[in-house]
């Protein structure tokens, strides 16, 4: 095969360029910790949420020191809890799920957002270290009011955070 | 290049200068300055005067050779 | 061999009058298909930026639905089958076999689509319990009526008998013709393959779940499976459309540049490559859902990345193909060859441009591709922004470009006005410009796609250097620019066919490759050795996830219900 | 219609597409910058993350 030689150059930069992509992609995940969404969450029945353990009542829950785990159900369309209710400087452990159909879960402005499948349960981990007040928005669409599907997550200074039941 | 820029070359070269016109401000922003609309009016227009007279520029000097008419075949 | 000329200049059009008349009619409607396509929308650019708003919030869907089903299937895929049937004819230089059956899948792609719009259409009448608001990605449990089901699947066989014809002609061809494939078939067949193995997933999905469920015959499916399902066609799909726009990038953007092809054996390579990879990469779409291991996510991702090859290639030998033209036009120096290439020929700077837009969408289908990245823009209006580069430019205005080339071969009439498809064309890439342009910046800040409200109540969207009412005029500018655009193209074809026949011929030869066919390997040509490697790594990519999901969920799902999205049937809206 | 003053046969070993490489380089460059920037100020700069 007559390939020319600037083309072999581009060649070389080409599979370079896709080599560091991954390579970059590595390094999130080793370097910076970035962990995908799996399937550790787990299936659940979806027509019968009220009476799971988790899920029958959904809310945030004290787990260890500065450790909370918060159960959401997304339906048509709103997140319960509404709002959620986490101190500053902890690691907050996520379990999402869906009643209904297939929602999204984005904590706008961060690196926060899973898809919630009817069935799966989206299990994700954050650190929140500073105070603030973030939008949560279903970003599948979900039904004719997928527009007004939205959260608010609130991660308050530590002293003033009175319980568990956010 | 021998040619001269035709209208329909400079036609294209003002298309791709919007991608940086409507993101000047933003640019410049990140750049530290921040633009006033004003202002960022006047250097847009500046910019835009600032090619066709290098368009003018490099015709003149290309003299009077013809467009080329072909196309399409 | 790849490109035998039409004897003399004998227009397409008298050499074969009735593979002409179906290309036409698969172009016009794929015409159709793209401005009530375009109609929807401005109508959702306006409405979602919140200037101009006459339909309802929950209204929004459906044109969304509409916009995104016409334009990405029906629009795409006409199209598609009007070049190939184009490509094959002029490239094997011999007519269908049989004209009847080159009708009947036509005809049967008219059905389907036709089934589907109505489907989609009854969402905007209350009264009529027949709706499909489900999206282009129609994702289980949300339920379409069984006739959008029905469509789609109709629409899709008849694309298999399609492809059947073109393999039929080209088996015939090969008995009574020694040596390579000419370059267009091979183009044609190699995309055709690709769609067979990646249509196998859409078919199970429907055939199998979501049409016997939407006539109440199964009670429920398993949603991350038909969503897997969905994804193993959805990623292919995309590069069906993409392929007739690279045959035209490779076999006529050449000769429009004055130049020919630089190299035959890379195109070959590339086509190669397309069929083998873009089949084991739809987990790329799923690097959020729960339910699938990381691993199978990284793999998704390793074989996306190495799908960017084929692109990367093609971006060389189009470009080398295009400077070639230039410097035989006198074009010289490092850039200023560009300035010799025939700006002025619509179908010249449309493709051009289309591909110029291709290079920036592969930008931040890169980003798309970068698994952990896929939290800061999996679903936000970063990735309509890609898209409308893509589909929405590299595939869109390459093929209104190619129109313009092909009018005359195929109706014997000159294009109206050249000037008014330069504008045109220049006009699209303005407009996507912006619009994309304000999509990315968007979805960076973390702006929703698909949602009919440009805010929300709880909180307010921060856009960083800009704002939030900056990056919706873009959007409403962009996306009127574009509706005008086409409004131009279709206008200037109408008018183009209302004129009088043109005397004489025009010449519409295309050149051999710089570097010929003969330089290849033959066994770029072993098309069954390159579908079992395909099959292969299919099956290395898809069979563990799959087998996990139905172990985890079971084939019918660990319990979900069905959630029809007909108006008269669900009273949600709050 | 034609310019045949200026056409003129070029064949594939006279042929180095000098301009091709030009361009192609310059994409590279603003590839890598865009990736490092999209990826390690815009989302690695970006927080909270999923990191579990």
């Amino acid at each position: 095969m007559n390939v020319h030689t600037y083309e072999k150059i581009w060649l070389v930069a080409s599979l370079f360029l896709i080599v560091g992509f991954i390579a970059t992609v590595v390094y999130g995940a080793a370097g910076a910790g970035i962990a995908m969404v799996d399937a550790s969450g787990g299936t659940v029945d979806s027509t019968s949420l009220s009476e799971n353990e988790r899920f029958g009542e959904p809310g945030v829950e004290r787990v260890g020191d500065g450790e909370y785990e918060v159960t959401v159900v997304a339906r048509q369309f709103m997140y319960q809890p509404d709002p959620i209710r986490v101190p500053a400087d902890s690691r907050v452990t996520f379990y999402v799920t869906s009643a209904d159909v297939i929602h999204g879960f984005q904590v706008v402005g961060t690196n926060v957002n899973t898809m919630v499948i009817p069935g799966q349960v989206a299990k994700i981990t954050v650190d929140f270290d500073e105070p603030a007040e973030y939008g949560i928005i279903c970003n599948e669409y979900c039904g004719q009011g997928h527009h007004d599907m939205e959260g608010k997550l609130v991660v308050v200074p530590e002293d003033e955070y009175g319980g568990d039941d956010a | 290049m021998s040619g001269r820029i035709s209208r329909a070359g400079l036609l294209v070269i003002l298309a791709f200068l919007v991608p940086v016109i409507v993101e000047f401000r933003t640019l410049a922003a990140l750049f530290g300055v921040s633009l006033s609309v004003g202002q960022y009016l006047v250097a847009v227009t500046g910019l835009v005067m600032a090619v066709l007279l290098a368009v003018t520029a490099w015709n003149l000097r290309a003299g009077t050779t013809a467009d080329d008419h072909t196309g399409g075949a | 061999m790849t490109s035998e000329e039409l004897p003399g200049e004998e227009l397409f059009l008298d050499r074969f009058p009735d593979e002409a008349q179906v290309v036409r009619a698969s172009l016009w409607s794929a015409f159709v298909a793209l401005g009530i396509g375009a109609l929807a929308g401005i109508v959702q650019a306006l409405h979602r930026v919140g200037y101009v708003r006459f339909i309802d919030s929950a209204d929004y869907y459906t044109v969304l639905t509409l916009h995104g089903v016409l334009l990405v299937i029906s629009f795409t895929i006409f199209f598609l089958v009007g070049l190939f049937t184009w490509a094959v004819t002029r490239s094997l230089d011999r007519p269908v076999e049989n004209i009847r059956f080159t009708w009947a899948w036509y005809l049967t792609m008219v059905a389907g689509t036709v089934l589907a719009g109505v489907a989609i259409l009854g969402g905007f009448v209350d009264s009529i319990p027949i709706s499909a608001d489900v999206l282009f990605t129609f994702y289980a449990p949300l339920q379409a009526h069984p006739l959008f089901y029905a469509g789609l699947a109709v629409f899709i066989i008849g694309t298999w008998l399609a492809g059947f014809d073109w393999f039929r002609s080209w088996w015939i061809w090969r008995s009574e013709n020694d040596g390579r494939i000419p370059l267009q078939t091979f183009m044609v067949l190699t995309s055709m393959l690709m769609w067979y193995i990646a249509t196998i997933g859409v078919a199970i999905s429907v055939v199998f779940f979501l049409l016997p469920w939407s006539l109440g015959i199964i009670d429920q499916v398993n949603p991350l499976l038909t969503r897997t399902l969905f994804w193993y066609f959805g990623h292919p799909v995309v590069y069906f459309w993409l392929m007739p726009a690279y045959l035209l990038w490779y076999t006529v953007l050449p000769s429009i540049s004055g130049g020919r092809l630089f190299s035959d054996p890379l195109a070959r390579v590339v086509f190669v490559l397309f069929l083998i990879l873009s089949t084991p990469v739809g987990i790329h779409h799923q690097y959020l859902d729960p339910g699938i291991a990381e691993g199978f996510k990284f793999i998704a991702m390793t074989n996306t990345m190495f799908l960017l090859l084929p692109s990367l290639l093609t971006a060389f030998t189009v470009v080398a193909s295009m400077e070639h033209g230039a410097r035989q036009r006198g074009g010289e120096g490092y850039l200023s060859w560009l300035g010799a290439l025939p700006w002025r020929d619509p179908a010249f700077t449309g493709m051009a441009l289309a591909g110029l837009m291709f290079a920036a969408g592969g930008f931040s289908g890169m980003v798309n591709a970068g698994m952990n990245i896929n939290y800061l823009i999996h679903n936000t209006l970063w990735v309509p922004g890609h898209f409308h580069l893509t589909v929405g430019t590299a595939v869109a205005l390459t093929f209104m470009a190619a129109t313009y080339w092909l009018l005359p071969q195929l109706t014997r009439r000159r294009l109206y006005s050249r000037t008014i498809g330069l504008f045109q064309v220049v006009m699209w890439f303005v407009g996507m410009v912006l619009m994309s342009n304000a999509m990315h910046r968007a979805g960076l800040v973390g702006i929703p796609r698909r949602t009919a409200e440009p805010q929300y109540d709880g909180f307010a969207f921060d856009a960083g250097l800009s704002s939030v009412a900056e990056l919706d005029a873009q959007v409403a500018i962009g996306g009127t620019l574009l509706f005008v655009s086409v409004v131009l193209f279709l206008g200037n074809l109408i008018i183009s066919l209302l004129e009088d026949p043109m005397e004489g011929t025009v010449d519409r030869s295309l050149p051999p490759a710089l570097s010929g066919p003969e330089d290849s390997p033959e066994v770029l040509d072993n098309l069954s050795l390159w579908v079992a490697i395909a099959l292969l790594l299919v099956l290395l990519a898809y069979s563990l996830p799959i087998g996990a999901i139905v172990a985890d969920g079971g084939l019918f799902g660990p319990g979900t219900e069905s959630y029809p999205v007909v108006l008269s049937w669900l009273e949600v809206v709050t | 219609m034609a310019t045949d003053r200026e056409l003129k046969e070029i064949g594939h070993d006279e042929f180095d597409p000098v301009g091709t490489l030009t361009l192609i380089t310059v994409y590279f460059l603003i590839l890598v910058g865009m990736w490092v920037l999209t990826y390690f100020v815009e989302f690695l700069g970006n927080g909270p993350t999923v990191v579990g």
